[in-house]
């Protein structure tokens, strides 16, 4: 029994009760994807825009595994430099699959995959006055963060350190302090590395999280699914129950009275 | 006539891009279509020609993250 | 589906399918103790053993509510700061219920509450000799869990952290070297505060953890019980799974090549 | 006669722990007696007889981490 | 004897030997300032511009204490949340002492005192087109501050956490970031909360800090300024003597051979 | 100016004005070891005792660099894992130089390198017994420390991390509570890898460190023994001057009234 | 005449931004002078006249971090 | 005859340990002589008589944390 069974999650126009967000990239086949994802209890996933293969036209496709009628289906602008680059790969995906809502990434950097802000708040702009509805892969910064909300944004994603590096949260507070100041839903993307990871970024009152290397480069990807989706039940579960005090010293768990040799 | 077809020089027949997803074996995907750089609506397939140099790009949804 | 459902704990002549050991200390009546108990799917509860209230034989006790035939009971030595009382406690408890398998636990500081380990040895060859199956609460030195490993104990139970700090894990190396060394199973005792430690305590490889002061002095008891059942299963599973590598930098998560500006 | 029950001095009646239990109303209780220092066993209960200045212990199990 | 003695700094027109730039704020007296500062060994300290008292124009004044000849005083923006106020701030200032180095910092809120990179970025282009040389205080993101670099800041000045709060480096990860892709110097600023802290961050690569508030707060102004003197050379020569490696486990310091009972 | 210049360090019948105790192992040449320990600002160094190679009786020999009668020279007992070899050690060590204070450890473990505390404690007994002033390598946990205290060592000596780690200090709130606690004093010993672990150590209470593996394995030995120098008195400084609050939140450095814009 | 000085509102008699130095009793000082959201160089104290309602702003340096 | 020196078997004439010393050309180092486990003061050399089978150990100081 848990108070989370009716726990739901609005993105946009859409509602969710999962609180994970699948990624699709890395895993070995496209049979290993749809396994994880459904062992992760996953209700969205993230998909990139490339070229179709023109000489082979007839290749198995990730759409043949991951059911759009099932899964909401998240266009992402993964490789995207600059805003015109991400802004016109997002009309392609939405005209291929009709989907409005999107994950906007412009990124600074190889190395890092860190985002470039200004890039990111000029791309915003343009797909909200186009009328998407984008979730925006942003660094940890709560001013950056606000302002991205302030223009129109359905949800913010800020990392948690970089992608597919798997160290879990750099910084916990800046997380804490841009879910406490937002009024659409924080969704913590990049850097989950394990279930630990995931659980303490629900804990910090984050109201999704993005999880894809970590699924995908497990030894067993469904077991590791299946753990991810229990963290993050866990964790949300543990950021509305009210977690204890901590405390610099012991606090005894049996009363320190009525002992035999009073 | 000869198009620029996903980043490649193609020679095609198609007149219009309808066409030139039957001449590609590719009708009824999950896919996109971009013709110099604009969006073409599936609405549009039949009505779009295709000219000279035109740069095509056909797109579909992969694994990513 | 995880492969987590049948997956044993055997702990003396015990076996177990849940890694949640529960405190019973702590709460605000019996009644959120046997809810928050099942909540949290443990098997096994931990008891204390005090004299019983003379001038009010009536009065409700705690196994009015959390049955013996259901769950295994543990009695254990809290509050024992010598040999002697620890090992007089626990034959108390066997006459009384029959029990076994007990917790030992000798403390050596009120302040810190952790465990003298000289006495603990003492007691626990004393215990083992008189045919008790004993686990047992000890630092996290590796050097003296193997010492206990060795004189027989059947479960060692090394702290996270001091008794009721909810301060989570202080070392996780050396619970990790403690449990790569061990034949019995090691349970990571006192200083869980909130669900992510335990699912990291569990992602070190440890065989089940005990909870109590995280549970019960959680505004929502049952809420946070569930969420340590969950968060112990997510842990136990990524343990299993075999996590993705640490990377200082990032690695996308999306195909680099096939872009539409190519 | 005087017995140590519990740290506290008591006068009972009770010849052993048998009746000991009845006198206190804690028959068929999950409960453990020490007298002397020494476990008495539930099947010594009638056997076990009480002198003066026993000291003896009446435990039962409470919540405890 | 340390190689640190002809280790040379230089930030735009200016060379120093100190590493530590000092803050002029919060202290108790005028008196403490100038003592502290120069425990602090440091040559260059921040001043703030406010309006003159007009009522009381002979009230004493910190460059009374704090002598223009003998320190780089450094102008910034505290308190500006745009960039017109920034800019107008340090005309002001220069115009006052004819100070052409200048720390610019555009504010995004009053919680946290993070910057706003947006508007950071404009006001930085203006003054660099004015002739001001800038050093400019940013978030720990590597790409806003290459992008400060490339505009032509002398100094890109990335926070450890939040201004005045002392609790150290939060994600030392992007200041090594930072540090390495840098031409110009990286000053950490913001966070430093004891002499420790001042060493990691010159042990990351730091070409200097900015301390204000730690010794400002400290109970003793001048021996914690003493200390951070210490921690920076200390920080500094561990970064260019070359740290032995970390290890998983031990290493023994002893040879092991030659034991008198082998 | 520093009030640390006439700050003395007491252990048994010595006094010290450094509080940094350098190792003599690892080092890459003897010549190297004397300028690193002069460079260390050291007065006290470890030394290890072993067998005389028969074959070649003219070896240079350690102490042929280390003066006797400038450095005080505390035996050590590395590599003994039992009670009985670490008295022999060093009975044949007051033997040979006279020396009286001894630096006992009896090893766990050669993986770990952590004290075996019931052999450590025994081996202590008789040393003391036999009028030795003991320091002594422990682990971190308080009640070993504070038995150790009790049965007369002159100085305990808590491990930060494994010997030759350099991960720093694993768990400082041990160190903490150990030093609150003690009379005699504490110094850590094993785990240091950089300047900035010296002094975070340091401003924890400890009164000195031991360091070795962190001097003779940098590639600069000389550089990072002053840079351990100064990190010692930086910390050392830093913990009596009395260190500002940590602060959840900013607080501004500069007066928040008198704006040119208000 | 009337200005607003650092935010206030106040009478002065001085002609310049010299004279109002004098007027303050703050000649000499490291101080910066804007007229109306424009900087006066130090050099243009004299000739620059002050006119009714001028906003002018006078500041210094202080401890800040 | 023959001693344990250091752990190997060694052929000596010597007959006491200061003699020993002599022989293996060590004589005022800084060293401790144990032997059969027995500490052997310095001032104890000449009076300590070597026996055959004598376990022997020199010991020195060397670097070490």
């Amino acid at each position: 029994m848990t108070l989370t069974d009716n726990d739901e999650l609005k993105i946009g126009s859409h509602t969710f009760h999962s609180r994970l967000i699948a990624g699709s990239g890395k895993y070995k086949d496209f049979a290993t994807t749809k396994a994880a994802t459904e062992a992760a209890g996953a209700e969205m996933i993230t998909v990139a825009v490339r070229r179709v293969n023109i000489t082979d036209p007839d290749k198995e496709n990730l759409l043949d595994y991951i059911d759009p009628e099932k899964y909401v289906i998240l266009p992402n602008t993964a490789g995207c430099f600059n805003a015109e680059d991400a802004v016109r790969t997002l009309k392609l995906a939405r005209e291929a699959g009709g989907w409005n809502l999107v994950k906007l990434e412009v990124l600074g950097d190889t190395e890092t995959l860190y985002p470039n802000v200004v890039e990111t708040i000029t791309a915003a702009e343009q797909l909200i006055a186009d009328d998407f509805e984008v979730m925006v892969y942003t660094n940890d910064d709560p001013i950056v963060a606000r302002r991205l909300e302030e223009i129109g944004c359905v949800a913010v994603m800020p990392l948690g350190n970089p992608i597919g590096s798997g160290r879990g949260l750099a910084n916990p507070f800046n997380i804490r302090v841009i879910k406490q100041r937002a009024k659409v839903p924080i969704v913590v993307d990049a850097g989950i590395g394990t279930a630990s990871d995931a659980a303490r970024a629900m804990e910090l009152g984050a109201d999704a999280v993005l999880i894809n290397t970590a699924m995908a480069e497990a030894k067993d990807e469904c077991l590791m699914a299946s753990a991810m989706r229990d963290a993050v039940r866990a964790g949300r579960a543990a950021y509305l129950a009210g977690r204890m005090p901590k405390r610099a010293f012991a606090s005894a768990s049996s009363p320190t009275e009525g002992y035999i040799w009073d | 006539m000869e198009i620029h077809l996903n980043g490649e020089q193609k020679q095609v027949t198609a007149a219009n891009i309808a066409e030139l997803l039957c001449e590609l074996g590719m009708e009824n995907r999950m896919i996109a279509i971009e013709r110099n750089l604009e969006v073409v609506p599936k609405s549009k397939y039949n009505e779009t020609a295709l000219s000279n140099g035109d740069r095509i790009e056909v797109v579909h949804m992969i694994g990513g993250g």
